[in-house]
């Protein structure tokens, strides 16, 4: 899908016959604790059951309580509504719900919205008794209108007390109505979501809600002339609808872990607290440690002691494990290692999102300290990421570093509903006596491989340390030592790497461009593809998954392409910045390391905006490359 | 394992000898207190016949936390500081091991500050030995906390600025201590005494080790050493009994009951004579991992079933059959 | 120089004559405490004065106390004594002095011992009162001798005891006595040595170690027929020698800081420890902080708050000091971290050499963080990288950071003594009112550069955050600003490579092979290329000092030849390796630095032996490449 | 600087008026405690006559640590959990500037733990404000150590499941404490008259400052705010005095002499009533800047006389020349 622009498949005749469309942003957005967020929940669940493509957003601000009515406080979802799978939050919104003029200014002037956008607005600051209030509301009204937008003035509040004494808690499910109606929604779907979300609360609320639920859909059936209907393909298998934080989670649990080590740090800690919530039940534990530092080492002393643990962070926290990492790499203790990304250096940007990671990932320890690096690029693949990584880190004694980012924590999406399979888990620790002679670090000579013993084994007794070994674990300063040990550590990724296959390629198989990407750019990349190739361009894009070992192949695929860019959420020096040239210009993380692997000149394009990136932005950076600047590629 | 492994290797743990805990030549300095702790903690794991598979040390970084290499059980030399954290990921999931850890002064109360306080916080069963040698041994003579003000060292060419941490009582200040003690490397029957008191308490028993360090400090402890007087020893029916032999030599005896946190404050105040016994003992405060340990053990049903639990609640249903399977949320 | 074979200059007729060589490798090694070592300084400060080049490496025990008459307890110098310049410690010993065959054998079998080397051996074991000592000895003794190696037993302790009650004392200025005359070195020139590092004490310690020295002179006169002499070019002006730490600790001082914070951490702790001695006279000081967290922010503070301060560390500590340091790049306050690397990952080999920790250095911290990284390569360079870093950290705002390592900390060699220069220190720091309107962050928009306010300064007030910001310092979420200020930290870079010109090509200016290297192992290639140019082959090396932002024209100089490869002191799979294959292939750090800047097909050629590279070592890898394997660049 | 300027200065400061201290529009959630001790500061600042611009505040990551941001001063706002070693540095080297710490109970008491023991054990002259409201807040509800047993929180859902630790207590038992306190946000006098002692004390002050957060645990401190009785005052003619009006409200009074450790920590145990005064307040404790503080200051020329005379031990002349210059060593 390619969101430059929203193409209606057919317009009929009259104006109540609703627009069919391929796809609509939809958000709706108010003061935090005003309900915004529900009401975009609820919404995106309802959309995805009658079976549309559905890619939910948090708006969220960065204040813990930001002022009412203020431009940086605007809380809420945005939801992008589709014919087919949608993949990513796409370009701007289409149309925008908002509870007051200011929440809405400042998403206008973050250019969030698409020129012209539909915009529902709650019209009683227009009467309100601070007549600062009303002035201002009636200049941005005023405002937006001569910019072009389709402002409808909406009596959200007034219509809604008129069924209940405290309209403001109201008000979310009176505009879910009014969309239900907007976008021809099951309106029996609509109850029984209500149902769901407000089921342990007692019946009269879920009825009230309901009351307000229908107030919206008729208002709208009486006032307003907007009825689109996005076309749904039937669903037949079950889906879940969830963000990839709870991915994680869930991924942490059916991995067969059980205990996760944390501190708490955002975007991270949203998958710890709803695994403090249910980890328990499955027999595991979240230990909220003192700091980054001690949940290291908790998990790693967790992950000794038997099964593989897990600890889980973000970017600051990352940083300080890093030296905590190299001991489980020199002691090869598996070990699973959570970052899911935000905007950085330093504190940074706390909810934003970020692709800054992956070079500390992989080389942010002292000394050679190889380890496994993934990153999933879907929600879905957040989910089976951490499966996968538990069984790398036991199978290859490794640490596996999982980079997810702050875009995938927060979205959410339908994805197929998993089926259990016992192979997920780990087997129990080896309790078994070791057999005679046989030593702790006893790596094979061609793949680097080892046993590992695990306390409690009779004979296995042996003192791991930090400081160079043999492979009986006995402190070695030889030089043959040190290089052996080294080696044997460094051959298991290319071990794992022989064991994978190339990655697919999305779009054609030779042409003039092949984009690179990895994490949750995924689906904004291959929907830019689309469109392009929509409009007659030979490109394609290649998605990684292991960023270390990589997969095989790249390279090869890499020449079948004209040209070859990555696009990533981190920094990369423009070249056309007046002090940047090739010789000194700083590439994007995943440029810089097929550049090294391939000695192929491939280029980036990147941003840090704190916003997922955009089809529409890479569409562009693609089209620029593809006219060739800055010049050809090989 | 089979129950009849199981019961033949009981059968012969109960002839453990000093031999089965002992690896290697320990590669510390002649007359380094680090030797006679280690001789006290060989002696303490034959005589609980502890099951050299069953035992776990784990160290920072420094010379005392070469400790684990010298014993033949597991072992973990880790990283400076760290011993801690790592020794409670350990505890909290294998409740069938006895876990040790051996920290330096510079390990536990300088950089592994922030660990301590917490450690003692948790109250997992450990048993903690501070080696104190008040110096940073391994990394060649600098000043640690616990170094008496003025020492000279190669941080401190001109003598150390500051009074020295006292270990006991800033334990003894943070919140669920339970076991608190303190021992001296030259009184080996003493420091067995502690080290098994501190064993067979179920918390987190932390146990200071006055530790001399020829190499370094030759002189530190000498006038103690010397003169049995400067060496006050305590004693309680809750507490340690001292033997005849030794209370002819250390006539400096103090009643001193470890239920009670303020005298116990007092007697960790005390610099010279320097007290030796169980400073506090208070065997109910509850241990982390009891509190934490998940009541269900994790099976692979259990995690199918919590798993589709969980799927359940997000879950949406085709159209058609969601009437009937949704449940009524939860 | 070429260590693969010494050549004999001119044989003289009688044996009495000396022999007069280009270059020899001496060593006396001993149990620890038995004075090795001084007697090996003293040696390298008798030749350095009479014009000798001179390289000293420090052999020491890993362990603290080793058992006395250990293989693994060798302590004592390693000198190699020249006739021209030397910059770095060479191949194998030509001449050993060992107080014990224990310790000698351990160096043995470490390879350390040049095939037929002179071996001058304690020989008192021999009558030793335990029968197994004095039959280890005759043991050793007889494999040494059946080994080819020239042994000649000296009766040392015998000799000294006519001398002094306690001989064991006295041994090391015996010993230096019978150098003296192996190698023609003047006596008065000795003496005045001994006085020099005998002077803090009494006349009568002087008096008694210098008869040490003449008996030993004389014992080898009468009873060896071993006499080399190794012509020196006369020198006129003062040198010192010192060893890379010492450098270090003299630069901060020279750099005009205050401030070095600190956590003890071998080997990087003995520079704070000369520090510690000598700071406070310039007004200077060390703190030694609870831990690398600290002593990093400590010395944060301490630049934030005027001056540029230093804070130094090793590998594990550089780990901890991430978050740190990404602090410092993000409210962009001058700070020069110093990494004195040693063996990794994880405790490693901590007194061992390694150049691990590039990569750490440039990527370590999460998000982008922009740093300059310096390398000195030569003892001389350790002390003037500081000068270097802590200006650039001022004039940049930017964090610096120099990675020695264990080699450069410990050897020692003469070099030119500095001229205090008034340029090499900081200005006193600003506190005049700011200028009306003026930001703490303006950024230039083409250098990045901005103006730092400091604490005193009225008007100044702003308060620095780890948050994205803007040119006020205020936090700020929106897209742009973080664009704006990750660019403009980066381009600081860019702005700095402005400012540099292309490294110096040591040898031939176009060829067959360019080897490029970083830090300590200069002196080892740079002979290596003589030696191969002087066997006809067309060689050149290139050794980079600005590692981030680089020099520019690398590739320009690298197209001049047929292959490049680095040379470095880190992990690189073996291309022969079973699992290995160009696609898998991990490189050494800079090789894989170069590949991504210059797209050629650099190869690398690395050891992680804890040991200096050896000029031979170089040497073979070079013939490997040069011989073609495996195949053409590019 | 001209003397002139420094006395229009001098001058104009006299008249700093709050707005002086007053920067941007704080985002606390209305009703949060940090409000309170925001006034609380800036009054001290103007009452104090602090220049803006030599003075510091310095906070690491929390809404606590957001400080700085609303004061018109010189701040910087850190990482999390290093505040303390960040003022550390700023304070040695800048013995001008008055230098004041924000920290929050996650920041300080976890993940600074190491840090905060060591700051109260260096005593620099430093007013540390310990914002402890018994949560992390900024990271929306999870339990920090202080969190009473049973707080149910983001990552303690069924209720926490440790005693709170008690930072009063913790810090008592350091070496070279010289100066705790304990304030309530909702008696701003007294926290007002704790934060001047505080200030005005020469040393590492500490500051623990029961702050609520209505946002995540409303109800926390509200039967304290309720009811006076369940806030004892400390007074003493060593400590604070209590204004009439005061006295009248909150009767529950005790007699606490600040110089007396044992009574501080008996007061620092006492969680019902909360105690409100200067637990211990020891003036003679020496300030590590002054002890370390270079006797000289750093001038071009001291570093040149210092830098040859080093060199000089180092330095190997001509042979020639040598015996003339080489110094008889040092
Ligand atoms: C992160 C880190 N910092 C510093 C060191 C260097 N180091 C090794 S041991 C040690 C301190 C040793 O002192 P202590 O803990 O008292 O142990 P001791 O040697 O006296 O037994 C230090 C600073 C290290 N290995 N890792
Ligand atoms: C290294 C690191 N770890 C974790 C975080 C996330 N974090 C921010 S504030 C905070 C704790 C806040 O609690 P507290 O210190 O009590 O301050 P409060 O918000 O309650 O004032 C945490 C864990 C971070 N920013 N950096
Ligand atoms: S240096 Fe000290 S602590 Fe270390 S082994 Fe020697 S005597 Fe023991
Ligand atoms: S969350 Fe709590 S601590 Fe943070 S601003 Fe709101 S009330 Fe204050
Ligand atoms: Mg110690
Ligand atoms: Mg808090």
């Amino acid at each position: 899908m390619n969101d430059a622009v929203t193409i209606p498949l057919e317009r009929p005749a009259g104006a109540r016959e609703p627009i069919v469309l391929t796809e609509h942003i939809v958000e709706i957005i108010s003061d935090s604790g005003e309900g915004a967020q529900r009401c975009g929940q609820a919404l995106g669940a309802i959309a995805a059951r009658m079976g549309n493509g559905v890619w939910t957003v948090e708006i969220i601000p960065a204040e813990i309580r930001p002022p009412a009515r203020s431009t940086a406080g605007a809380s809420g979802n945005r939801i992008r509504l589709g014919a087919g799978p949608v993949t990513n939050g796409g370009g701007e919104t289409d149309l925008a719900v908002a509870f007051n003029e200011q929440v809405l200014l400042g998403r206008v002037s973050a250019g969030e919205l698409k020129p012209g956008c539909i915009i529902l607005l709650e019209s009683m600051w227009r009467e309100d008794r601070d007549p600062d209030i009303a002035a201002d509301y009636v200049q941005v009204h005023d405002q937006l209108v001569a910019a072009g937008y389709d402002v409808r003035e909406i009596p959200m509040e007034r219509e809604c007390h008129k069924l209940v004494s405290d309209p403001r808690r109201g008000k979310n499910m009176f505009a879910l109505g009014m969309l239900c109606r907007i976008y021809s929604l099951s309106v029996p779907l609509a109850r029984e979501q209500i149902a769901r979300a407000f089921g342990k609360k007692d019946k009269k609320v879920v009825t009230q809600n309901v009351a307000l639920l229908e107030a919206g859909f008729d208002w709208a059936e009486s006032n307003l002339d907007i009825r689109f209907r996005i076309p749904a393909a039937p669903v037949t298998e079950p889906h879940m609808v969830i963000n990839g934080n709870t991915a994680l989670a869930l991924g942490i649990l059916a991995s067969g872990m059980e205990v996760c080590a944390m501190y708490p740090i955002t975007p991270a800690t949203s998958a710890s607290h709803y695994l403090s919530d249910v980890f328990e039940k499955v027999g595991g534990m979240v230990h909220q440690a003192e700091d980054e530092i001690a949940a290291c080492a908790f998990a790693f002393g967790a992950s000794y002691a038997g099964k593989c643990a897990v600890t889980i962070t973000s970017g600051p926290g990352y940083s300080l494990k890093q030296e905590g990492i190299g001991l489980a790499v020199m002691g090869e203790i598996p070990l699973v290692v959570v970052n899911v990304q935000r905007g950085g250096p330093s504190t940074g940007q706390p909810t934003k999102v970020e692709q800054g990671d992956l070079l500390a990932a992989m080389f942010g320890s002292h000394g050679d300290a190889p380890k496994v690096v993934l990153a999933p690029s879907t929600i879905e693949e957040c989910f089976y990421s951490i499966i996968t990584a538990r069984k790398l880190a036991e199978t290859f004694r490794m640490v596996v570093v999982v980079l997810s980012d702050a875009a995938l924590a927060t979205s959410q999406q339908p994805i197929p509903r998993p089926q259990f399979d016992e192979a997920w888990l780990a087997p129990p620790a080896d309790q078994n006596p070791v057999a005679a002679g046989a030593l702790p670090y006893d790596w094979d000579p061609t793949t680097g491989l080892s046993q590992r013993f695990i306390p409690g084994q009779p004979g296995g007794m042996y003192t791991l340390t930090g400081l160079a070994h043999d492979r009986a674990s006995h402190v070695a300063y030889d030089p043959a030592s040190n290089q052996d040990s080294i080696r044997a550590r460094s051959l298991k990724l290319a071990t794992l790497a022989k064991t994978l296959r190339p990655p697919p390629v999305y779009g054609d198989a030779e042409g003039d461009l092949l984009i690179v990407g990895w994490g949750s750019t995924r689906g904004a990349i291959e929907e830019a593809i689309d469109g392009l190739r929509a409009e007659g361009h030979r490109v394609a894009s290649l998605h990684l998954f292991f960023l270390q070992p990589m997969q095989p192949g790249l390279k090869a695929i890499m020449q079948r392409f004209r040209r070859v860019m990555t696009v990533e959420g981190n920094w990369s020096d423009r070249p056309d910045d007046p002090m940047i040239d090739a010789d000194n210009r700083r590439y994007s993380a995943l440029a810089m390391l097929l550049r090294a692997r391939t000695l192929i000149d491939v280029d980036c394009w990147s941003e840090v905006k704190g916003q997922p990136i955009k089809p529409g932005s890479i569409r562009l950076a693609a089209l620029d490359k593809l006219r060739g600047a800055p010049g050809e590629n090989r | 394992m089979s129950d009849a492994t199981e019961c033949l290797l009981r059968l012969h743990d109960e002839q453990h000898a000093l031999e089965d805990y002992q690896s290697g030549v320990p590669r510390w300095c002649s007359g380094c207190g680090d030797n006679a702790i280690l001789a006290a903690v060989q002696r303490l794991c034959r005589d609980e016949d502890l099951r050299p598979e069953k035992t776990v040390f784990v160290s920072g970084i420094g010379c005392s936390s070469r400790f684990p290499h010298y014993m033949k059980t597991y072992g973990l030399h880790t990283i400076h500081g760290r011993a801690l954290p790592i020794a409670e990921g350990i505890r909290l999931t294998r409740p069938d091991l006895a876990v040790f850890v051996n920290t330096g002064d510079g390990d536990c109360c300088s950089i592994g500050a922030a660990h301590w306080i917490h450690a003692i916080r948790y109250n997992m069963n450990l048993t903690v030995m501070l080696h104190d040698n008040q110096i940073y041994g391994l990394t060649k003579k600098q000043a640690s906390p616990t170094s008496p003000v003025g020492t000279r060292s190669n941080t401190t060419p001109r003598g150390s600025w500051l009074e020295a941490l006292q270990p006991l009582q800033v334990t003894l200040g943070v919140q669920n201590v339970s076991f608190v003690a303190q021992a001296v490397d030259w009184i080996p029957e003493v420091l067995y005494d502690i080290l098994r008191a501190a064993h067979r308490h179920r918390g987190c028993s932390f146990v200071r080790i006055l530790q001399r360090c020829p190499e370094w400090l030759p002189k530190l402890f000498e006038p103690f050493v010397r003169d049995p007087q400067r060496v006050c020893l305590l004693h309680h029916e809750r507490g340690l009994a001292i033997s005849p032999e030794l209370a002819k030599i250390y006539r400096n005896q103090r009643e001193h009951d470890p239920r009670d946190l303020v005298a116990a404050r007092a007697v960790a105040a005390m610099q010279d004579p320097i007290p030796v016994g169980i400073l506090y003992h208070d065997p109910d405060v509850p241990c982390y991992e009891d509190l934490r340990r998940p009541v269900q053990g994790h099976t692979p049903e259990r995690v199918r079933t919590g798993l589709e639990a969980e799927f359940d609640k997000f879950t949406i249903w085709p159209q058609g059959a969601s009437a009937a399977v949704v449940p009524d949320t939860e």
